[in-house]
């Protein structure tokens, strides 16, 4: 495969240009502006330019900075595994199910531990949806449950076997220190305890959820910022024609 | 400044409505209390600590008489008894009790009478505490002259106390009026106040009584230095609104959030276990003047800003009437609306004005709350940012109270120290180059703004019309509010409430109930 | 629409003030031609390319006849007489006479009747051309509708011509009206335009015709695929002004920059060369229907912004007069102003809509050209991009016309494509939310906006009123504009100016004269 | 001497979150952010999050991310050379030339090359100074010749030899492909080929220089953004003094 090297670009091709901001522990002066530059240069920059320095507390800088970053990229060696689900509209999703399932499907929905955000899962599963896009309430072949926020993994879980769920979808919305990682594997964990990751599809949302990161942590899926429920309808069914062919 | 035409009698008739809403919720509150309501009695009284199991001691003894089914007479006859009985201050007296030594939930054998002088004395000590605290703060902002409005407010939300000190003084140095911590996540569903420093948190920092300290302490430092005072808000929301009013008034903090209604829309409390607490909490306001701060802006951030408005109207109505019940005085009522019209709306701003115009003029002696653009937030930091100064403008233009500093990550991640700073930066730009467009500007008569406000407000009437029909507790078990529903026994800490008995007693509630109104200067 | 009352006789008293003072300046004009003025003729006659040297072949003819002291006759007629000599072309003609294959200088032997028909066809030649050119661009403009105002123009300046296609396809990506191309540092010092297309420049691109075909090319495949038309601007000023005027005219330019003191005051050119040659290039512009943009902005970024700002209008005003005698319509005006006010200075922002209103009343049927902030912008790009965004509020709420995008990293460096995005994500998002203010607000009688606004137009009535006595070149030269002092021989480009002998000959000029103002639609 | 780490400072000590925003020249997609991820990385980032991407140009990507930077740097290691002068006001100076050096001194300035900005030089020139400092010129032991913007480096200095100035400042405001450092280069060269370098005091100046910068291309000092013309004025009479007297 034909190599692709590439570099940020200011205004011109591969002038490597980029802007930072950030804030040193230091109180500003000429020796803060240098640590900077120094400091940017150790991130593989060169002509650095600390353009922007001001005292913001005690013993804190903060800095606007611009460089041309040294390294380049290989694109053509770039991979990501994108979910490659043809995306269906609402009838086309629901015809699907009829034809295809030949029986009605039903989805349990929650943000777990002590998240409190459901605008994104109400998002998918409410008939009102998103963006102009129905939810998964409004489909007539699928059944929803949206049990909101704040639900235990435990409490979700037996929701799901108590409604013979086909899908189950986890929502994080809260991420500091990473506790969204931590929540969904927690839920993973806790089917696979119980033998049960088979009999789910299982999906992971959230504004910094990628599909990457969502099979990393053992889910079928992970959608991320502006995903529509249509989307998840459409990946959900053809998922699960899958199955039941292999 | 600018105005929009009001027809003061429709604006009367629907305070009117709010009022006799807010009678009905009243009279059932009259006979309950809760668990939290007790704890506070105790905390007032001088108990505090926890016990091995970080189980802070209020909710142990509360829990004792549970138990022994004899809370419905509330705890303070039976905490008085028990000093007589142990013959020592409160807190040593609690972990006897805790311990075992002496009996606890009945009269230790003491003549009623001298129980009752015990009480009485507990009580006027713990008023006189809160009274303390409205002085020493009088005393702080007398130095200094009061900021110009808007007031500048600036959440920290580190996780660590200490760090969060760093960010304050950060923050001030920006020019930060007022400096909330923002409370971890779900602290507002613990059915207790966790106890002393904390250093680990997610999405903000525990509330507790030792924080709240350490952060008054900073701030007073800084206070000193920067020859402004700088006032310390935090979060009574929850589960123990009450409790968390008396940690903070103990320890001088200027405002809490502390809305009627939040916790039983937004955190699925019991609506029967918030309107209990919330009277109390905002009565231990009142005193201590304690500004409060409702969360009608929530209802924005969940459903549509536009079709929605109305809401915000008729909450902010329903909480005036519900503080004025527990005595707050209009001064001291941040009421909340929120900048959070979708900018993809053409003239967006100008419903914003015609909303914030309407809330300015409807509380014309209150210091209106208003918050940032938040659910338009984009992840591209340069764009977000622009919309908050347009909110800056929004603010300064219409002559709001309190302005909540809107973050450019906000899409993204709290706030870092230079996130807090570059909005700062923008609000003092805005303010000063716009301060006088309030009284330059007029609105149009019969223009877009004018008929917005007015639509909003006749929404706004109708809504209470319903509600007043219906009343508060059942519209809510019917999703009337931005549909959400809540049923009347659903949600959490439903079994901490209970009937007071015939002889139940809480001493300090009956003398704030009292004394009523503590008139002062709008700065006491 | 939002309005400052104006008194109509004073407006009226300062703009025939304002035509005198041009008046006086134009009887000075009409006597005299320039190097570059005889340039951009042979340049409408079909003369371009350069010699070895890279000398422009119009340069070296011109410079032919001075040697020989004919220039004071103009260059028409000798050439016109090669012409017949050559029997060829205007460009083979031209290098024949450069190669000394024919005479040039006199009547190359050829009947004086002979010689003014072949110069009466050259010129209808020629200016069939530039009504080429105007009928081209209409046509191209009627396939779309005008963008709403005010527009958004974006400047480009990465000094190469193609890379400069990249940033300009991006810019109309993000909603670009107009698109202008910055010449490199000291173009407008050198007396030639140089030739060919370009890949190196300092702080720009140079302004040659082919770099304006690349551009023009660019940019009408992007209005096909945007669905838009994209209106393209370049420079003007400087020593070339007429014959950039030409060159813009032949390859579909929309807009030039062009004033008729900028050179003097800002260049250092001499103010004898400024004078004549704006003269011929805007008489070019005005048949062409070339929008001029005029520099006032200039005035602010060099002295105080509220001191100044009757310069501004006096300026404008002027700019307005002298336009009007080279048949230029009201319509073609971009008169220029800026949002350049220290934001330290409380209520700067009502300065600022003060003299934007100003700037929108005395010129109804102009579409104003508002620069943004440049000289207070701050190297934190965030604090500065808060700037334009307030910037970008204050013209679309008074109606500005040609909006110049503000940029964010301003005091960094000249504009990165990303910098460019996100100037326009803040205009997009302004123009969008507030839209309708301009119709919903008033500015209250007798408030600041009104009596600045009425300030700024006594100071420049008074500054009329001193230049009509002393006359505009004997003010120059006494540096009453923004204290720059010019003297009247001082500058560069005064050894290029002649004083037309008897037998002067430029028919061009003769027929644009004698034709005058063209009547057409706006948008033709 | 201690050492001293230091790393950017997000909400935590140590944290490195560092702010990014910069293009590449691909089109958006999940490929795209995915580059952007592993490029930043390469800049020497963990935990980076591609926070946002947006198409601005056919095969132009726009990119905002967040990320903590790895290295630290020891910031006790950090030198510059800063200016050392005391900082005198007008008064202080006017009377140290009359009594130190009992003689006018004479400075010329200009902007040299094609760059025209004079706003820079007059601050600190003009009469008018710069932020209620006065400039050069309202000193009256200080005589000023200000030469304006676009001069020749062999105008300037024959109008210096001429006016047997002390002090020659250079302005340069255009920095766009570094011009400015060639410009400030050509003029030190020119003087070390006459062998006039000694006889000046040679100052440099405009909003990207500093005095690191000025020192390397030979000039005794360089002023930045915000300079006072007390600084300036400062600076000029106690080299003087130190000349004279060294
Ligand atoms: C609205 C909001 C709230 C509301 C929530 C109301 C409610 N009922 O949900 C209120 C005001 C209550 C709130 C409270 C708090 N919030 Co909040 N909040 C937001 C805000 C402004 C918008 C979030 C939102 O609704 N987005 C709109 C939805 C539609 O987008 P979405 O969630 O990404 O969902 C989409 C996709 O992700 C996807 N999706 C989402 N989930 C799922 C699940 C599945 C299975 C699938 C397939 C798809 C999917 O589909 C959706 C549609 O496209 C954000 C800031 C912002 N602008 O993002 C902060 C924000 C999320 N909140 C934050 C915080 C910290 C809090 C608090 C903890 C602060 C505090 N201490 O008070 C509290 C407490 C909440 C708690 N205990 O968890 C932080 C989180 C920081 C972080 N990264 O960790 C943010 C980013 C603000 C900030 N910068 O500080 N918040
Ligand atoms: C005003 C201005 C102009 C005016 C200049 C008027 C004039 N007579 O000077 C006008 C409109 C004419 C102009 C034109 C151009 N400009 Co200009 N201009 C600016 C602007 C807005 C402000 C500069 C300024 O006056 N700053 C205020 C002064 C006081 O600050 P200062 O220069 O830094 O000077 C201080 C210190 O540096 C120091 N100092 C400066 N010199 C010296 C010398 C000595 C010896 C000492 C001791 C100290 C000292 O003391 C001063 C006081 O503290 C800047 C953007 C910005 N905000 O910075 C762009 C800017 C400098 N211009 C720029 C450009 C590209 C141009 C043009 C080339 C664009 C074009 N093609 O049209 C033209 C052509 C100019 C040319 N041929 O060189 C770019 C430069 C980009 C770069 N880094 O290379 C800038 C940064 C704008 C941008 N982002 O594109 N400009
Ligand atoms: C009234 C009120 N209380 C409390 C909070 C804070 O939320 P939590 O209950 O999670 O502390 C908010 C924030 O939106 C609020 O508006
Ligand atoms: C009228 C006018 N002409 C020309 C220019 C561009 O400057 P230069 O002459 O360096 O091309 C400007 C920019 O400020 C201007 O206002």
């Amino acid at each position: 495969m034909r190599q692709q090297m590439i570099k940020p670009y200011g205004d011109t091709l591969d002038d490597g240009i980029v802007q930072l901001s950030f804030t040193l522990p230091v109180e500003n002066g000429e020796r803060a502006k240098k640590a900077a530059e120094l400091y940017v240069a150790k991130l593989n920059f060169e002509n650095v330019s600390v353009v922007h320095s001001r005292k913001i507390a005690d013993n804190f800088t903060y800095f606007v900075v611009y460089g041309r970053a040294i390294p380049t990229l290989d694109y053509a060696m770039v991979q990501v595994d994108e979910l490659k689900t043809k995306q269906m509209n609402f009838y086309e999703t629901n015809e699907l199910i009829r034809t295809g399932l030949r029986r009605c499907i039903s989805v349990v929905g929650a943000t777990i531990g002590s998240d409190a955000h459901t605008v994104g899962i109400d998002a998918i599963m409410s008939m009102k949806g998103y963006n102009r896009d129905y939810g998964l309430e409004r489909y007539p072949e699928i059944n929803t449950y949206n049990m909101g926020a704040q639900v235990s993994c435990k409490a979700l879980l037996e929701k799901a076997v108590e409604v013979k769920a086909d899908a189950i979808l986890v929502s994080q919305t809260v991420t500091q220190k990473d506790i969204h990682l931590r929540n969904f594997s927690e839920f993973a964990e806790l089917l696979k305890g119980k033998n049960l990751r088979g009999r789910f599809i299982l999906l992971a949302g959230g504004p910094r959820m990628t599909n990457d990161v969502a099979v990393q942590l053992g889910y079928d899926a992970g959608f991320g910022r502006g995903t529509l429920p249509s989307q998840v309808a459409s990946f959900i069914v053809s998922k699960m024609l899958e199955r039941s062919k292999g | 400044m600018a105005q929009v035409p009001l027809n003061q009698d429709q604006v009367d008739r629907s305070k009117e409505m709010a009022s006799e809403i807010a009678d009905q919720v009243q009279s059932f509150i009259a006979k309950h209390s809760s668990v939290s309501a007790e704890r506070t009695v105790l905390r007032l009284y001088g108990v505090d600590g926890v016990d091995s199991e970080k189980t802070p001691l209020p909710n142990r003894l509360v829990d004792i008489l549970r138990e022994k089914d004899r809370l419905r007479s509330g705890v303070s006859r039976c905490f008085a008894a028990a000093m007589l009985a142990s013959g020592k201050e409160a807190q040593a007296t609690a972990e006897l009790v805790v311990q075992g030594k002496i009996a606890f939930g009945g009269t230790n054998g003491f003549p009623r009478a001298d129980i009752l002088k015990k009480e009485e004395e507990l009580a006027e000590n713990a008023v006189a505490a809160i009274d303390a605290t409205r002085k020493r703060k009088r005393e702080k902002r007398e130095k200094w002259p009061l900021p110009e409005e808007p007031w500048r407010y600036i959440i920290i939300a580190t996780g660590n106390i200490y760090e969060d000190c760093v960010q304050a003084e950060s923050a001030v140095m920006a020019g930060a009026d007022m400096v909330a911590v923002i409370r971890s996540t779900a602290q507002s569903l613990l059915d207790y106040v966790p106890y002393g420093p904390t250093t680990e948190g997610f999405g903000g920092t525990f509330a507790t009584q030792a924080n709240f300290r350490i952060m008054r302490q900073a701030l007073d430092e800084i206070s000193e230095r920067e020859g402004k005072y700088v006032r310390l808000v935090n979060y009574s929301s929850g589960l123990c609104m009450a409790e968390i009013a008396a940690c903070a008034a103990l320890e001088d903090l200027d405002v809490l959030l502390n809305d009627c209604m939040y916790g039983i829309l937004f955190r699925d409390i019991n609506m029967k276990r918030t309107f209990i607490d919330q009277y109390f909490s905002r009565l231990i306001c009142s005193r201590a003047k304690i500004l409060i701060n409702t969360g009608e802006d929530n209802y924005l951030t969940t459903s549509d800003a536009i079709d929605n408005a109305y809401t915000v109207t008729a909450s902010q109505l329903i909480n005036e009437a519900m503080a004025k019940k527990a005595f707050l005085t209009e001064d001291l009522l941040g009421l909340g609306h929120a900048f959070e019209i979708d900018p993809e709306v053409e003239n967006a701003f100008l419903y914003e004005l015609a909303h914030a115009q309407l809330a300015r003029q409807l509380f014309p002696n209150s210091p209106i709350k208003y918050m940032p653009p938040t659910k338009y937030k984009s992840t591209d930091i340069f764009y977000s940012h622009c919309l908050d100064t347009m909110f800056n403008l929004a603010s300064v233009t219409t002559g709001q109270g309190i302005h909540l500093a809107g973050i450019l990550t906000e899409a993204i991640h709290t706030p870092l120290m230079q996130d807090r700073y570059q909005s700062l930066c923008s609000i003092n730009y805005v303010f000063n180059i716009a301060r006088g467009l309030v009284n330059e500007i007029r609105f149009k008569r019969d223009g877009f703004v004018a008929k917005r406000a007015q639509q909003v407000l006749d929404e706004a009437e109708h809504f209470l019309k319903e509600l007043r029909q219906v009343g508060l507790m059942e519209a809510i078990a019917q999703g009337k509010f931005a549909n959400i529903t809540r049923s009347l026994d659903g949600g959490k800490g439903l079994g901490g409430i209970f009937e007071k008995a015939s002889d139940y007693s809480n001493p300090i509630m009956e003398k704030l109930e009292e004394d009523g109104v503590i008139h002062a200067s709008t700065n006491d």
